[in-house]
């Protein structure tokens, strides 16, 4: 048991470094939006420099621009690039989740089209999946798609998607809709991909509780899509939508808030009741080594789980615990800080409060982080059902006509 | 056994709650939230103090309706049911509880029935920094009359005309009335969690103050007053768990998930029948509040930190709850589940955090225990 | 708003007070078994004195033997009984649901034969309802009654009961079997009185993990009935048996376990980690304030409860979360305490351990509480359906035949 | 990265879980805990010491088999899971540890090999009474090579032959190696919650010792075997924590409520997923101590501290929650869930209460962010 590189993960790992050495960015694309919309030329570059030396997708086939790497390897290349001031990445919902969808059903033509310009970060795609009636029921999807009546074989999209990260900035996605609504909900359902540049597609952002709006909302309004870019059978979008949706809940990041050790440090530096440092409080010392404890978890459990894929092993299910602690974590830490400062705690203004405001901000993102991807509801359940083998809910709509089912509106 | 608020008390209660939806609904607050310019609802406030409410428990010869203090912990809850947007604890629960406690009668003539009008706004500055402000700590002083120091936050601070400073004098802490139109006092409005209520950092340069109370009795007569506004908070903090728990279980008896309401899920019954019990323990903890406040019972900083430590925590749960059931939605700007998420943890702040309290009441519990 | 009896109230306080002064034990009746055998004649002789002047079931109607009082009367004797060194009451579960409910459902004759010697303590009555493949779901009743074939008209039961308070000492039991498997569960129940020392009744004490066997195992084999025991309709069982349990779980009490003030009077009596004493720790100043709350809670909201039958209203729904926050405070006040202890806290020896083991108790009799008269589980979905109005859960054995429901046996 | 075991210590594992399902039911725990007379189970701490398991750890020359600390890792999870009656802890991750750390070569001579060959039994005895015995309040006393004071509780205090005892010897606490079975030792067994374990009270009256380490440093040198004792323990504690989920999870399987497995209800599928990320969390702290204590880490002081902490949470949750999960049946005598909820007291408070690690780790994490 060490925390070393296999003798090939170091040689991958030393032809990374210098690689990075020659090409990283050394200072931070400047920008002030938290959307991300101002560092995008930057991101964009980095995105074609890793592609040119095959790094944008390690783990793909050669043939489609990727290195025919291992999970370790990303791993390692992800690693190494943290050490770097590298802008934010705009295309890892398109890479982890749209494209290798397309990948998986287009015709050649059309995987040779998006291929390409994907991986180099000259086109953006989102996942245009959940809806304001959903939520995490995807198969519950309204958005409807008809053939149009003019015998072309086109479908007229209409409907509204909702959550949908990165449409503003996005030329493309791929959208499941309801083409038939008279069997049961899993089944009437089809994949396409979709220019988001297209007539009758109309993004909004959504305005979050904690201010920033990384969401949008999709308007669909009598958008013709060719039957050519459908994405697998009429009929078959469920089944097409578990290949996307197996990445999705790993690419939502455990939380990024402040964590144990600047609550420590902003105790010491707050005046306790006695008049002593909070720090010497024993009941926030107990919380501190409760978080700790925590955070330590969960790091060790992905240090198990990159053993599991540097040893070629399927990783354990231990990898699906992140979240589910985070969040919560990001919430109780964050409220702990702010009522351990007292009065002084409700100041957001990042001039003046704690490390800029820091524990504020976690206490209104927190309840977002522990929705996003999964509620803390669903994601037992998925631990309960996937991991631990137990029954799912009792499901009343399974043999259920969809325009029959019980919705509330 | 007569532990309930009277008939007469419940229909103030049913009136308030008529006189709120119609004055105070939740565009309301969300309009000060919006509006950085806006400390709180004038016109409410206005709407408010013809009711009568700003006197409910100033004795008549005073200007107020001479009430008791039952009546506005009933009304308490309300405001805090409807979020309200207005300076209403800063003003009732702070300035005229501490007139009305320590006050000289000729302070009384004059505070009490501005207050009961409407037409002084009150708010109380301890806070100096990040932690707890203690008699050890308090750097804020005053000389010859004359206040020097800063006090942050200050909730109400930039909208207040007359502030309850605590400051050294003569080394020991007082507490000490200030008018904050004095052009000596520089207000900074100040970004908080809760932008429907206002709060600003107060800077003193040696402005005028009289003192309230006796000398060097400013801590003690603090607790006093915190005691009397942690009860009162109490009922809006009950007020404000209830509407959430409402609020989230209209919504999962609504929204339809696999083919269900999201109600008939136990993930989302039994979050919900937590919430129930957490704001029962928090009611029933906040009426022996109110009936130690209306007695001036000797057992009120006991019952005042039950009633606050309980309300808090129920408060604190039912708003991050609510977003919960609610899921994506309930992390929209336009719903209204932030609103109370906000104002839970301005309530649990603005009186000292629930862990002071905490620790306050095993001190007590450990004298009468000794006793 | 105050704590003082109405004048009406005040009156029946001091005619309690008056006749407990002349009637009620002046010392504690001896007895070591916590079964309270040894303590019988005791409890059967105050229990009569009780019925001699009517305060033995004061809310029953006088022509039953009670005193046509109301529920606060029954309150206000409680309280002032509660003040003497009365004897244990083993006639709760008769009273308050077997004996109410066999004078809702028997005959005159059965009534005049019953109530009197129940109200004096002359006869135990026991409630046989749950069963081991039960548990919760009372209607999954599997204890069979079939007619006997000699045209009788006879019943003959076979089958178990479980968890039977007070078994060991009753002369007479009601309980709910099926007498048709053929019709959905609800549905094919009946009720009846039975002797308890009838041929074929055996009794088995349960031992449990906390050391003690309150509870029993009852046997029946080949037990025969009269017709004339049915309570209720052939096939009505279950609504007769839902007379009997309304006030079942208002007959589990709260926890009696060591509470804030003993673990404050230990926390002040132990050595803390730096030398001082261990109440000087403010992480567990903190716990002793929330369990002060909590208990303060509920006591105020028995306050509240009894407030509102003084008015003589109907309590409110507040009256339900009792146990739910009790039990678990039992087991985490227990637990604290005895990590407060450190290593010494495992001795469980009443002549060593802090409070005569009180704590250990309680760590060891917790977990039976959070089970005894409803689980945790089922009293938080009694809260959400019965005091909320929340769906009830999905119920798949509505409409199958009893024999033909899976139970995984 | 390679941050697990072993194909051979997974090998190792798989035999000791064999081993200890034909050897040590949960009859063996029982048989021990319903029979005042034992202390453990002699017979199966025979088998287990022809295992070679005592002495996994113990070097070769010293009649160990020489493994690392890992392999006794994989052991101790194996003994948690079958909820061992047997004094391995006090023998092995106690008295050798100490003795490993700390002897002089010939007192490594003198003992390793007996505890080894599984004739000598140890045992830690630091406790003098309720709460933490501390180098402040120590009492029991050495002078002039002759030990008088009491030690209780002491885990294995009556079955034992050599003590470790900690004292005080020239006012400076000691850690002192005590043969047990000398007359001046008064040996009381007492009941405990875990009975399935043997503990006593020991009365020394000028009993002879001989000190292990330097003169002084008994608590430093204390505390480096708890730090291994943590460790070890915190797999024992994983061990029986992934045993009660399992045991949790047939039973929900299995029993049928209103027509369906429990396990279908999400009351239960929530509770299992909560026990499921305790125990992941642990396995994982568990996992990083299992590291610096065989590598001998600096960091050995904090990862033994979040080992224990982890695993002390995750086995009490997990012992008393798979009570609940089984409703009454669970409550009863002949149920094995009072076994691991029983062990898990004992587990948790034998080499010092969680409470106690808290304090600890946050005191080395705040010199290490010092330094």
């Amino acid at each position: 048991m060490d925390f070393n590189d296999t003798p090939e993960e170091a040689a991958y790992r030393a032809q990374v470094r210098t690689w990075l050495e020659a090409n990283a960015p050394k200072t931070r694309a400047a920008g002030s939006d938290p959307e991300g919309n101002d560092t995008m030329p930057a991101s964009r570059a980095w995105q074609a420099t890793k592609a040119a030396a095959g790094y944008a997708c390690i783990t793909w086939p050669k043939e489609w621009g990727g290195q025919g790497g291992t999970p370790i390897h990303n791993v390692i290349f992800g690693q190494e690039e943290a050490h770097y001031p590298i802008p934010p990445n705009p295309y890892q919902i398109g890479l982890g989740m749209c494209v290798p969808t397309v990948m998986n059903f287009a015709d050649a033509a059309t995987k040779e089209r998006f291929a390409g310009p994907a991986i180099r970060g000259e086109e953006i795609w989102c996942q245009l999946f959940s809806e304001p009636s959903g939520g995490s029921d995807v198969a519950a999807t309204r958005t409807r798609a008809e053939q149009a009546p003019d015998g072309s074989g086109d479908w007229i999209i209409n409907g509204q998607k909702v959550w949908t990260t990165g449409a503003q900035f996005s030329d493309f996605g791929i959208v499941i809709v309801r083409t038939n609504p008279d069997v049961p909900k899993h089944k009437g359902l089809t994949m396409f991909w979709i220019d988001m540049k297209a007539p009758g597609v109309e993004v909004k952002p959504i305005h979050q509780m904690s201010g920033g709006s990384g969401f949008n909302e999709v308007f669909f309004t009598d958008v013709r899509v060719k039957d050519a870019q459908r994405l697998g059978g009429v009929g078959d979008g469920w089944k097409v939508s578990l290949v996307t949706l197996m990445n999705e809940r790993l690419a939502v990041g455990g939380a990024t808030g402040a964590g144990w050790s600047q609550f420590m440090e902003a105790a010491r530096n707050t005046p306790g009741m006695d008049g002593a440092s909070a720090l010497q409080d024993s009941a926030l010392r107990e919380k501190l080594a409760d978080w700790y404890v925590q955070a330590e978890g969960l790091q060790h459990t992905r240090n198990r789980t990159m053993t599991a894929l540097s040893r070629g092993q399927t990783p354990g299910p231990e990898s699906s615990i992140g979240k589910i602690i985070s969040a919560v974590q990001m919430q109780e830490l964050g409220n702990s800080a702010i009522e351990m400062l007292d009065q002084y705690g409700l100041i957001s203004d990042p001039e003046l409060a704690s490390l800029s405001g820091a524990f504020q901000s976690s206490v209104m993102f927190a309840p977002g982080l522990r929705i996003a991807g999964g509620t803390d509801e669903i994601l037992r359940n998925i631990i309960a059902e996937r991991v631990l083998g137990l029954p799912g809910d009792i499901r009343v709509d399974k043999d259920v006509a969809f325009k029959d089912m019980p919705s509330g509106r | 056994m007569n532990f309930d608020f009277s008939d007469d008390q419940k229909f103030l209660k049913g009136e308030a709650r008529k006189f709120l939806e119609a004055n105070c609904p939740t565009a309301a607050a969300r309009a000060v939230l919006e509006d950085d310019a806006q400390g709180y609802d004038a016109k409410l406030w206005k709407a408010v103090a013809a009711q009568g409410w700003l006197g409910a428990a100033i004795p008549e010869e005073h200007g107020g309706l001479g009430l008791g203090h039952l009546e506005l912990c009933v009304i308490a809850e309300e405001l805090g049911r409807a979020v309200a947007p207005i300076p209403f604890a800063s003003t009732v629960y702070m300035l005229a509880e501490a007139v009305m406690l320590a006050g000289t009668e000729a302070q009384k003539a004059e505070l009490l029935p501005g207050i009961a009008a409407g037409d002084i706004i009150g708010c109380l500055a301890t806070s100096e920094g990040p932690g707890v402000t203690t008699a050890s700590n308090l750097q804020a002083t005053v000389t010859d009359g004359k206040l020097t120091g800063v006090k942050i936050p200050v909730t109400d601070g930039a909208i207040a005309h007359v502030g309850l400073v605590l400051a050294r004098e003569n080394g020991k802490p007082g507490l000490f009335l200030v008018d904050l139109t004095d052009a000596s006092v520089t207000r900074d409005t100040l970004k908080t969690l809760d932008p429907t209520r206002d709060a600003a950092r107060l800077t003193f340069a040696n402005t005028p103050v009289r003192r309230l109370g006796e000398a060097g009795e400013g801590v003690a007569l603090v607790e006093q007053v915190l005691d009397r506004a942690a009860i009162l908070l109490s009922f809006e903090q009950c007020g404000g768990a209830d509407r959430c728990l409402e609020f989230a279980k209209d919504y999962a008896m609504e929204r339809y998930a696999f083919g269900r309401v999201i109600a008939s899920y136990q993930a989302i019954k039994h979050k919900l029948a937590d919430m129930y019990v957490k704001n029962e323990l928090a009611r029933s903890n906040a009426y022996y509040g109110a009936w130690a406040l209306n007695t001036n019972a000797p057992e009120m900083p006991i019952a005042a930190s039950a009633a606050r430590i309980a309300a808090s925590e129920a408060f604190w749960y039912a708003s991050k709850e609510n977003i919960q059931t609610h899921g994506g939605i309930g992390f929209t700007w336009e719903m209204d589940c932030h609103l109370f998420y906000r104002r839970s943890r301005q309530l649990s702040l603005v009186a000292g955090a629930p862990r002071v309290w905490k620790e306050r009441l095993v001190s007590h519990l450990e004298r009468r225990n000794a006793a």
